[in-house]
């Protein structure tokens, strides 16, 4: 396939290319978000969970924030949004707080799951998100019934429906975006495609080149944007969005860009070559942001420094109340597996 | 009033729930121009439309996880198996993300998930199998199997309100085999409430499905004998009606459980264990399981026949029970 | 998309086409191939089926049949077959008897299954036949595992899968042909696109014109033939036969063709157009063949007359044979669930 | 010699059985290079090569039925779910394709399909459950559940040679944290066979997988108390074995049901069933189950810990009984 993919930014320096940008609130607002994104992992993952206040697995999206960030940054509150593991810009975009998010990775009762469930699996039907489950994929055809309701009802809100490459692999991965493109759902599909699953290098997991290049079989627009500029990815998606809403049906975005960590917080990612890893790291998707702000004059480097202290200041905060908010009591084990009166 | 079909009674039941809650659709397989292999849509199409009677692609995942996402939205969705053998390709979003979400973020799944299920009309493996424990074992949802035309009504009803997801397996056998009267204004049927049959002092037999009438034919039969069998007609499996078997149990101190689907893990087992758990001391015999073999379905008449749990088995249990 | 239907023999007269032809005796064992499979159904559904001798579904591929004849008839023995629920002519091609096909179903102990499973639910390891189960699309990812171990162990053999339109939509699909595409495994993956899965026309199944369009997702060759024309699909099965063998990995062929009768035997189709089926019924792929042979000097009428003669006699004693057989005994229903000393 | 551990005992069995076996074969996600996301493949690829340790993409459909394929054709596969909640995206595979070949058509499915279950690590609803009871009622399959080093090696290996679709769960709780030393020799343990873990006369503790050290550790406290447990660790589920079940619970005339997954259609259900039909006479008292509660696995340790069952239920239970 003959496919371009779609850059505002440098990966090295400032912007390159005059393509339709958001406002400049609107990019200092996905400054902020990255930015809170980026540090709140790196306190759950480097922090929390090394101090054992946090259990069980952790995921992160370390160099991928421009991807959530760029695709909800846009949305309105009626559209609905299933991120996947590594999206927590979305959740923070949506207005989850600090504190419901690090409650539920300390499985506190106050948590976005009251405990229940784990990390990213967070959701809010008040919010309109709709929360992942581990099975990958599986939310595919979830966010197509979701659009479903909305092309039923004839209201013109979309959903939008992240997940990484591997995932494309699953069979319901396959039946969802196949029944979107039928129905001529109002869904916009979001790949994070980071090169690897797990230890799992795209070339074992497809035999193409982009999985852009999977959206010919859907009869579905399928285009490439460099995930790790996070203007390129709000223009795709704000386009993606508009054709949603004007009825003629899903798109399928793959963002290309790279896990600056492991797998998971136990996996050092010694299979990915350290060659590699530094060439993504150069094109960390917030330096790249902070530099093109910088250079557009939409902030000084000193405004970037205060962005940071806000975001530790507003992270230490719900840390601390997070916390020490309560555990949920070991009956509430028993509760919610049906409606309770 | 000339009598309803067991599968016009379900037909019947979408119907008036359609007509009275805009956001019940049906989804499916054939279901919109078709109306239904088994004709449970007949007719939707033209009277509610594209949007409400939906035609899909061959994707039962799908199908399960788009009724997921449009009941979250604030939709209700009645999903169509083609068989309910092919809810096994559904199994994962059943299991799994319908049935755990209210439990994870207190959004529930109100779903129904419909279908032919059940043996005797020589489908072979696949187009008669009764697929209900697997989704008894699993916390979060419901199940039910209604025996009789009246109870195919009142509780597809009752799946369609109800705010949790619900697996409908109806027995293909019974589509056109049993019918009654209805009446003419609107009832449901209680999900969790079991129905007791036949009274009877000697024995109580638990069952569901078309063995609802198999326990009867051979009640008929034993009555002969001097031999008085209850049948208890579970209706819903998850929940069941505890108190209507522990109370039948516990009048008859002997009690036979019947089902159509396999033996090993089958319904019969968690009803063994929550009597010989609490009606232990008022148990005057063994607890008697008959069921089908530890096998496939098969489709040869002779092997079908086989194995499908018969009057005659019910029979030659009953008397062996009775006479202990 | 832009695919050109390969043709060889023209819709309603002779043969147009000089493409590579398969010998004349291979035309001839395809024209009978054709016919007696044509016969074997038109017993099975219109006769056996009415008269109660075979009991459940009963699926044919009337109009179809040009389909695994030609993609079976110049496979070696040990290749390995999957055939689908509109394939009778693989069967009779790899050499399973009239009277095992017929005993099968009319569900007696000499028949295929034992008189376990129905219809086209056949199978024989000494034949290289794997069997279809009904959940569409499961045996995708089978054929996929069958060429694994011919490609694991170093041999040159192929598998060959067949499937409805409908079945690319299950994700069982998806998952099976991708991964031969990532493992490049030996297996051509055949699809008879009838337009149609029982009554749902192909664009409420995918939103794409041909079924071959969804190749370019897993990197494969997607060809379309004209499934009609028994020397087309010949030669397309050949080709990717040979890439298979040739360590190339994966093809998919779709062939474009209409089922001649309804889903089963009790669907009347009442869903086809008139004119849909009549424009079919004069591109049915037996008559086309037949003039083509003529036309070609290959066979005379007489000479098709009586090889029809031929095959209403063999199944006239098949028949025969195989209602006369015993059903299996009751008990055997509790044999064979697991090995067996 | 030193102690081996479960997930080591495993690595052990299936590394063996490949060396002697060239059919063997290993495949799953990141099973290859990565070595397994529990390291159970570690050094394979470089020791087999990579078709004989075939990293796939995330498919666990096409994973099993890659393997149904392989193994028609004459391989040994050995299929790996990362964990064992993901075997759900393969329920139709096993259960109708795998399950059903044999009985179908003669022809053996000799595969293995292998996976991390169960809970105790604070992994949630999607990375703790204990999936063993949808296969346990699927006639066809095989279902082990080791609990010990020694099984774990010993039961592989019959997994690998037997000629039926086997499912093999291991508890990932166990895989570090039991060890033993194991014999330098080829060995193998029987599918279908319990070992008796503790000999007791007054209340047999049938259980399986971590369960087993529970009802162990509760035993070690009851003796304190005079009561005297026996520990039955069924090893295997299906088949499980009935000789061991009814010989003990006749010993002992009182039984407790013990395991870790849900209740509803839990194997207690199916040991309830078989006891009270097969051994009714010599029971002194109800037949209790413990088990968790029908409730997805939660996350949060509070609630985890309420889930599982403890050493303190099993003595609360075993007084009750004895008392009775
Ligand atoms: C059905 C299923 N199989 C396996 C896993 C285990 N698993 C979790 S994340 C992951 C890799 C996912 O890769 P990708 O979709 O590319 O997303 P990424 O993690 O790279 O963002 C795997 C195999 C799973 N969660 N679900
Ligand atoms: C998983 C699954 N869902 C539904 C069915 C019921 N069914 C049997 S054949 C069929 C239509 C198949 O269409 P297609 O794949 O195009 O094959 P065709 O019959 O047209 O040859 C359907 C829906 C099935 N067998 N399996
Ligand atoms: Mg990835
Ligand atoms: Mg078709």
């Amino acid at each position: 396939m003959n496919v371009k993919t779609i850059s505002t930014l440098s990966p090295v320096s400032g912007p390159i290319n005059e393509l339709k940008v958001p406002s400049e609130e609107l990019q200092l607002q996905l400054l902020y978000f990255m930015k809170l994104t980026r540090e709140l992992e790196y306190r759950i993952e480097r922090k929390l969970y090394r101090q054992g206040k946090v259990l069980g697995g952790v995921y992160v999206g370390r160099g991928q924030e421009a991807i959530a960030a760029g695709a909800c940054i846009g949305l309105r509150k009626s559209d609905v949004i299933c991120p996947s593991h590594r999206d927590m810009a979305a959740f923070l975009i949506r207005g989850m707080s600090l504190r419901v998010i690090l409650a539920q990775y300390m499985g506190r009762k106050t948590g976005a799951t009251r405990g229940r469930d784990a990390n990213m699996h967070m959701g809010d039907l008040d919010l309109n998100i709709i929360p992942f489950i581990s099975m990958l994929g599986d939310h595919v055809p979830v966010a197509a019934g979701a659009g479903l309701a909305f092309k039923a009802r004839g209201e013109d809100n979309v959903a939008v429906c992240f997940f990484g490459d591997g995932a494309t692999s699953r069979g319901d991965w396959h039946e969802g975006v196949n029944m979107a493109s039928v129905l001529k759902l109002p869904v916009v599909y979001i790949c994070n495609n980071n090169q690897y699953a797990y230890s799992t290098p795209l070339e074992r997991q497809m035999a193409v080149e982009n999985v852009a290049d999977r959206a010919v079989a859907y009869g579905m627009p399928g285009e490439i944007v460099d995930g790790n500029d996070v203007l390129a990815v709000w223009d795709a998606s704000e386009r993606a969005i508009a054709r949603a809403r004007a009825g003629q049906g899903p798109t399928l975005i793959e963002c290309k860009t790279f896990r600056l960590t492991g797998h998971s917080a136990h996996d050092d990612a010694a299979y990915v070559p350290r060659e590699l890893m530094a060439h993504w790291e150069e094109r960390d998707p917030i330096l790249r942001l902070e530099r093109a702000l910088v250079e557009t004059g939409v902030i000084t480097k000193s405004g970037i420094d205060k962005v940071q202290e806000r975001v530790q200041n507003e992270i230490d905060e719900a840390i601390q109340l997070a916390e020490n908010d309560p555990y949920p009591d070991p009956e509430d084990c028993l509760k919610d597996v049906y409606f309770e009166q | 009033m000339p009598a309803t079909t067991y599968v016009e009674a379900i037909r019947q039941g979408i119907w008036e729930e359609m007509e009275k809650d805009e956001r019940v659709f049906v989804l499916g397989e054939d279901v919109g121009i078709y109306g239904g292999a088994f004709k449970v849509t007949e007719g939707m199409l033209e009277r509610f439309g594209e949007w409400r009677v939906i035609d899909t692609p061959i994707s039962e995942s799908a199908i399960v996880g788009a009724a997921i996402g449009a009941a979250l939205m604030g939709l209700r969705p009645i999903a169509e198996m083609q068989f309910a053998d092919f809810i096994s390709c559904a199994f994962d979003q059943i299991t799994n993300f319908a049935a755990k979400s209210r439990y994870r973020w207190n959004a529930g799944v109100p779903i129904v998930i419909r279908g032919p299920s059940g043996g005797g009309v020589h489908g072979g493996p696949f187009h008669s199998q009764n697929p209900e424990m697997y989704y008894v074992h699993t916390p979060g949802l419901k199940v039910v199997c209604p025996s009789s035309a009246y109870d195919a009504k009142g509780l597809i009803k009752s799946a369609i309100r109800d705010p949790d997801p619900v697996l409908f397996f109806e027995h293909k056998f019974l589509y056109r085999r049993v019918k009654e009267e209805l009446p003419a204004e609107d009832f449901t049927v209680p999900i969790g409430k079991a129905a007791v049959r036949r009274t009877g002092s000697d024995i109580s037999v638990i069952t569901y499905g078309a063995m609802v009438y198999t326990a009867l034919d051979a009640a008929k039969e034993l009555e002969k004998e001097g031999i008085d069998l209850e049948v208890l007609d579970l209706r819903s499996l998850l929940p069941f009606d505890r108190e209507a078997v522990l109370e039948s149990v516990k009048r008859t101190s002997k009690v036979i459980l019947l089902h159509e689907d396999t033996r090993i893990g089958g319904f019969a087992g968690e009803l063994a264990a929550v009597i010989s758990e609490e009606a232990f001391e008022y148990l005057d015999g063994p607890i008697r399981r008959i069921t089908a073999p530890d096998t496939p379905v098969p489709y040869s008449p002779p092997l079908e026949e086989f194995f499908l749990p018969k009057i005659s088995d019910v029979m030659r249990v009953a008397r062996e029970l009775y006479a202990y």
